[in-house]
């Protein structure tokens, strides 16, 4: 199954799409000098055409709706259909509209800003950044401005060595240097290097917990103590949130600052990358310094506001908001019974699968007597000595009808296997995932080259990446193609 | 709970808990330490779990707390309503592409990274700039991230904007930048309401990073002396962002044309519903020069081949991303806005070449009957004289406020107030000639 | 024409023709007459093509001019307002199922046939029955098909229906069956508004081809002799014919039970939008019976084996069907319900064995709940003495017309008016408890 | 890709669907002898399951969205997005409602009406006939009312032998004999056999115009006169109207009552089998026979009005208006100019498939310098002889890519291939379906063997129809398969 290029269906004179003309006697009177002159190079087609195309590449694309997607830290849980019903409140309201002309979202906005109080444990939230690493970039420069303004001289960021690299990546957009903690031998913060660490530079401790390995950090409290002894602030990374949601809350846990990831932890779908919707919550004083605007109810009326020591602005306008009322719908319909359930069983299904694949041998598993929570990170090593890497597995997956999980991240495990089945996975369907594993880690020990071989039953068999990224072969778009073949571009440099 | 139907393993948690060897659920919990576990509910919700039909119910309780206007509002600022084809609307609620994640592994997800690589390529064919990348948040952040791509490539801190700069990017260009202390100069505006060259000539100086040029700018009026501006630019090696609104290139030299560095813009005018604010798509296009692809943000998807030799689509210069390269990475940007992408793809295919000059033109046409019958009926004057597209900027003879109010008493939400008399009305296909012919009679009844 | 969205070869004209090897597209209708040839356009539309926007507004208007009610009408009448779950809308707008034909090519469309055969399936487990086809139009025209199959198999002209007939459905049976001179004749019911049986009895004789049976009836009440019935039929060898709200059935006896011949009914209660009257789906089905299977109208899907041995669906028992058998065809029945089908199919497949039940009990309680407040309130009583299910006939003790205009002008859509004072009520899980008391509220403040 | 039967995916105490409750005190006083016992055999599986479910199947569909499908008779043309928004004013409306509360239905009911008049040369019109089938039904219902209250005894209804099977079953469905009209040399009616059997037993006769064969009947005028001299009536099968559709109107040509497809002519989706919609319109006194409701208009309200001589209601409420309001949006976005194109184009379509098919030595053509319409029955007879058959060549049709042709009808044709392109398929499509079948020709006379084995690239292969319909593995559902293996049911007697 192929499907050429939109622009290699182009036909003569088609147009997907009717514009409206209204008979207007007006001249285009735009001055010459910065009039288009060549029409963009821009494929014709009929609808037809149109729909088909694309209906042909959605086949050729894998969502949870078509199968389990066990992505470590992704959260790749189902997204109920009732949500495709929420967008009606937001869909045609523009964000420039007089405030009491969209009174209904303001008030599904503030009732969002108070449920993830409750759920962070924080006391004010703004749901205005559009993206985890967003939230972590809002985090960081409130944590910034905060320092700056008690004139403090805060030029340093503390890391765990496990965290997602939009912690360090997003620090560094602040202008903070960055220092990594290393983990101890269980796969937690190393307290005793924390301690070492920590003093009167540092602004503050970007922590997700549970961690990437899966792990509770069981010893938060004392991390919090560390770090707010030297006034430094303690930052919640909500990819993980999946794995303790209605167990423990961050605020309970001694976080200043957390972010939330709606498109993960409350079901918003992933869009093939995006959009997501995220939320940053704060705690106490930091609350000041949340970006505006924030949503208050004032004399029975919803209104904007801004936060007396704001940041400023995240999003351009209040942040995906057409994706919010999704989670919104969510939460509603699991209520607080069902909130409440779903870092019980994410962990559950994560230690299910945990007991039914510890004991092959292709893999190893740090710590395996601590529970994990919403995650585990298996490492492929030992099989890795055979040939076959944890990539080889992941693209065994793919032909088992699986997509694969997160691998070689976190960096701390050689070869690693990052599976999140989530607790919208069917046990029967843990199962059937268990199976395909356990026959990949058989096959790579009788048959390595079979495995190594794979995916052989996907649109295309594996990529040359060094093509993809060589200046001389690098293609991003139609047009370099075009103007390469026209001999027009050169080697990229 | 006896049943959730999105909680499919209720009833197998004591089987589940006997394979794994533990008593309880808790058990899984004993490295939670007990004076930090919740044991109570959250109060999140209405007290129990809902149906969908009392969600329904409750969302058309919230949408009939929303003002329904019986026309579309005549309002812009950067986002503007438009007509989103059903054709758009089907693909990307088809489940492959919603319920997918980045295409990680691009075996399996060939149709996706296609699609994207073919916004790309669309984009790129608009704008005739040779990478784009896909994607990124919104117009506002799209601007922020060429301005740290700026400073990672020269080191420099000032950055110079017009004063017709969308105000709502400018608020996020100074957050996001506050960390790493930008500072952002303005340049003012003639009075056509372009970018003053004169003004401008003067304060560049050689701590200048880049310079920002908006078109059309913040009023609807297009900038004519950008060669100048660029001309100026390269003298002093500025970088040169442009910020464009992609439908406006109908008509409108792309700024590939220009030679410009680096190009932004927000896909919602491409296909997207106004979604209160978000999501929309930020756009960001360079030339061809590896200094800025390797400085630019985001995923960027290539063609390349597979071991059997077919064509195929990978993610590409993931080195610079944030998962690679940590507090080095170019961004930290992760979940972007790739459906939306996809949905300005499709809109962009349902065009074509001819399609968007035609509705670039006929946006062109109404927005200025509108000017032209405001300015007939002698309600005030065009703010500025240079020509524009979709949005002006109206001076009314009269205090804006009690004429808007009068439309929002009739259903009508007009231009959005600038101040006192200056109001910015945003006219698309949307707005039929009835509909214009509409607004300007109840603004006559006030105004007269 | 220059272009249209939907005719992509406008273009090509010139070109096709060369290859035709005529000079117009004239020349391809040189066989028409020319007295017959049209020669202007028609008139029809709005004497343009409309954009997609367009006619989104067109139908706008004649949205806004349907009344728009606050509570989903209290009406019934054999199809009633009900919660159409997302899931539903979702899998039925699938391109690959939703511009699918008929599946004549079976390799090529397993998936539409799968689905077909678990429609069947489904059904065939909630009536207990083994053979159902997918399917007919909806409950009137499967009520005359099953009425012309009795027909085809004993030959015989005269017809039972009782008096609390679905009057709409007996309207279709007297108009397919005219052709046939099929004679209909009613038995009346009792004070429970059920069949009087001792009526039945007398009326039964060798002419009869069938009985037939709707449970529950057109006033919503429950049949409770239906073995009485069955064995009526069964000593003079009249085929029975059952019709049944399928949801119904969660709570009661399917009709399987009941070992009728054929069943009927409509699938619009499990998963259909009102649709103002349609697209239902008619449902059909029977026992295992070779005489009777033979004669059943429409498409069967059946599970069998490809060469590999794989397992595999295919239309079955097509030589009963009018392309093969023509004027000897069990019926001309061609395009059906499918895709209604495939709804009911996921409907079923979400409620599963637990949900049905659950459902018919939320009905059943709210429906009695509605009922015996008007009691309470002395608004009138309940008509019939036999309990009910979903709908019931109430007996205001005053013109309920008044009451209907009064509930109308109030933005509520009151029950059915059956004559002067009665009128049937249809309450659905779509009616909350507010909303039922909101209804008995504007009516008390009628009748006092 | 296999996917199990939904009954295989099930789970314990799943439901998919969660039931809204009221705090209602009742209890369930059902009598005990019609209760329930045992729950009915229904799977329980969460939403995911089934949306997973119903997905996959949909993946081994196909449909005019993902492919060209040339099934003749069908009209298998592209189905706009636009009239998805159509439902959205009918969906939540009560058949029952007072009228008054839907006049925004009624009043595109009432110009569906006219519009349909319009377009086929009628006087009236009503869409309540859920099909085509439906309305050929109904329009010889009409004829049997019509002669009886004049007191004619007319028996017979006459058939052209290229007609489709509806025509003769729904004739028989009222009451009717038929009898067969030979077709001549050329493939159109025989106008003197027609004159010797027409006497006045006959109550009429259905044509379709163009007929199978995709020829226009250029003798219609003196059919009409025919049938009309003996006070017969002429019936206008509308299956075909695609050909004609803007160039000659039935009603211009002699026709008493005439049906349209609304789901071929205008484009209402097939939706695997129906939902159609139909319209049935009559001319002069036989409108007055017309089945009710009828919308008018009348002190500019729509009122449903009864036709004076109505032979009754034919659907329980007033037909598919979930799908009118759909061919509503369908002939507005075409508007006069484009509707008037459509036989045209399709006419175009079709005649150069022909003139790049017609040398093909595996086909022959009757005919072959007749222009066809809307469709074109080649025959493969010539292949037939070398073992390879029309079924075959749909075969290997499957493996292109390609939904295949109607095939063995009609049954004047031996081995028909049954081929409507429609204009909505654009050139370069033909182009491809063409080569297709230039392939599929050509391997036909090198390697029979390998068109013999096609479909190999489909989900299942061919499948064996004895087993399928034998009466001792004949399984129409899931029930008798588990019956069977539980020893429960016997062979079908």
């Amino acid at each position: 199954w192929k499907e050429p290029l939109i622009y290699e269906i182009n036909g003569k004179n088609r147009q997907g799409y009717y514009i409206p003309e209204e008979n207007i006697n007006i001249s285009i009177d735009i001055p010459e000098k910065i009039r288009r002159k060549n029409k963009p190079e821009l494929p014709e087609l009929s609808e037809l055409e149109v729909v088909r195309h694309f209906i042909r590449l959605s086949q050729m694309s894998f969502g949870v709706d078509v199968g389990m997607m066990p992505l470590g830290s992704c959260t790749m849980k189902y997204n109920p259909k009732v949500e495709e019903l929420a967008t009606e409140i937001t869909e045609n309201i523009h964000p420039l509209q007089d405030q009491n002309t969209a009174q209904g979202i303001l008030e599904m906005i503030f009732e969002m800003q108070e449920w993830l109080a409750e759920i962070t444990g924080m006391t004010e939230c703004s749901i205005q950044v559009p993206a985890g690493a967003a939230g972590e970039l809002t985090g960081v420069l409130m944590m910034e401005k905060y320092h700056r303004e008690k004139h403090r001289n805060r030029d340093t960021m503390l890391v765990a060595d496990t965290a997602h690299g939009t912690n360090p990546a997003s620090a560094s957009m602040a202008g903070f240097k960055v220092i990594y903690i290393k983990s101890n031998e269980e796969g937690l913060v190393d307290i005793d290097i924390l301690k070492e660490i920590v003093n009167d530079k540092i602004a503050g401790f970007m922590l997700t917990n549970p961690n990437t390995l899966g792990l509770f950090e069981e010893n938060v409290l004392e991390i919090s103590k560390i770090i707010h002894s030297v006034d430094s602030l303690l930052y919640y990374d909500g990819a993980n949130l999946n794995g303790i949601l209605g167990i423990a809350r961050p605020g309970d846990m001694g976080f200043d600052i957390v972010h939330v990831n709606l498109h993960k932890t409350f079901a918003v779908p992933h869009g093939g990358g995006g959009p997501g919707a995220g939320a940053i919550c704060a705690k106490g004083e930091l609350a000041k310094y949340l970006p505006y605007p924030i949503v208050k109810k004032e004399n029975n009326k919803y209104v904007f506001t801004v936060p007396e020591k704001s940041i400023g602005k995240i999003a351009t306008f209040y942040g995906n908001i057409g994706n919010v009322v999704r989670a919104y719908t969510y939460i509603l319909g699991l209520g607080p019974q069902g909130i409440s359930e779903i870092g019980k069983m994410s962990t559950l299904a994560t230690n299910y699968l945990i007991s039914k694949l510890k004991s092959e041998k292709g893999l190893s598993l740090l710590a395996p007597n601590r529970p994990r929570k919403h995650e585990v990170v298996f490492s492929a090593k030992p099989l890795a000595e055979k040939g076959v890497t944890a990539l080889d597995i992941a693209k065994a997956l793919l032909d088992r009808g699986f997509y694969a999980p997160t691998i070689y991240f976190p960096t701390t495990v050689e070869e690693a296997l990052m599976i999140e089945p989530t607790e919208t996975e069917p046990k029967e369907t843990l199962d059937k995932f268990i199976e395909a594993l356990k026959e990949i880690l058989k096959e790579s020990e009788n048959n390595p080259k079979d495995i190594q071989d794979t995916p052989k039953y996907t649109t295309v068999k594996r990529l040359d990446q060094v093509k993809a990224n060589h200046p001389s072969s690098i293609t991003p778009s139609y047009r370099v193609k075009r103007l390469r073949e026209q001999g027009k571009i050169n080697i990229l440099k | 709970m006896e049943y959730h139907p999105w909680l499919p393993n209720l009833k197998y948690i004591n089987e589940m808990l006997k394979e794994i060897g533990v008593n309880s659920i808790d058990d899984l919990f004993k490295d939670v330490p007990e004076e930090i576990k919740l044991h109570r509910l959250l109060n999140v919700g209405y007290g129990k779990p809902l149906s969908e039909y009392e969600i329904y119910l409750r969302l058309q309780e919230l949408k009939s707390k929303n003002t329904s206007f019986k026309i579309p509002p005549f309002l812009g600022g950067g986002v503007c309503p438009h007509y989103v084809p059903e054709v758009v609307k089907f693909v990307i609620s088809r489940s492959e592409f919603y319920t997918s994640y980045t295409p990680y592994q691009p075996e399996i997800n060939q149709g996706l990274l296609q699609a994207l690589f073919e916004y790309q390529s669309l984009i790129a064919d608009l704008f005739e700039m040779e990478v784009v990348n896909s994607s990124l948040y919104d117009w506002g952040s799209a601007l922020a991230e060429a301005v740290l791509m700026s400073y990672r490539i020269n080191g420099k801190k000032k950055i110079i904007v017009p004063r017709s700069i969308n105000p709502n990017h400018k608020k996020v260009l100074e957050t996001w930048t506050s960390g790493r202390e930008i500072k952002i100069q303005e340049v003012n505006y003639d009075k056509n309401g372009e970018i003053n060259i004169e003004e401008l000539e003067k304060i560049v100086d050689d701590e200048v990073s880049a310079i920002y040029i908006q078109q059309p700018n913040y009023y609807g009026v297009f900038e004519t002396n950008i060669e100048e501006i660029t001309d100026i630019a390269r003298k002093k090696n500025i970088i040169t962002i442009m910020g464009v609104n992609p439908l406006s290139l109908g008509l409108i030299k792309p700024p590939g044309e220009y030679d410009v560095d680096i190009a932004i813009g927000d896909g919602q005018e491409l296909g997207l519903p106004l979604n209160y604010g978000g999501p929309y798509v930020g756009i960001m296009a360079t030339k061809w020069n590896y200094k800025l692809i390797r400085q630019m943000p985001g995923r960027i998807v290539g063609l390349t081949q597979d071991t059997d030799g077919n064509p195929g689509y990978t993610l590409i210069l993931q080195t610079r991303e944030q998962f690679a390269r940590r507090e080095k990475a170019t961004s930290n940007i992760t979940t972007n806005e790739a459906l939306m992408a996809i949905a300005n793809a499709v809109y962009l295919s349902l065009l074509g070449k001819n399609g968007i000059e035609n509705l670039a033109k006929e946006i062109y046409k109404r927005s200025h009957y509108a000017k032209n019958l405001m300015e007939k009926y002698d309600l005030g004057k065009i703010k500025f004289y240079g020509d524009f597209f979709e949005e002006f900027l109206f001076s009314f003879n009269k205090n804006y406020n009690e004429i808007h109010e009068r439309l929002l008493s009739k259903g009508i939400h007009g231009g959005l107030p600038i101040d006192n008399n200056n109001a910015l009305f945003c006219i698309t296909e949307v707005h039929t000639k009835s509909m214009i012919d509409n607004l300007i009679n109840e603004i006559k009844e006030e105004v007269y």
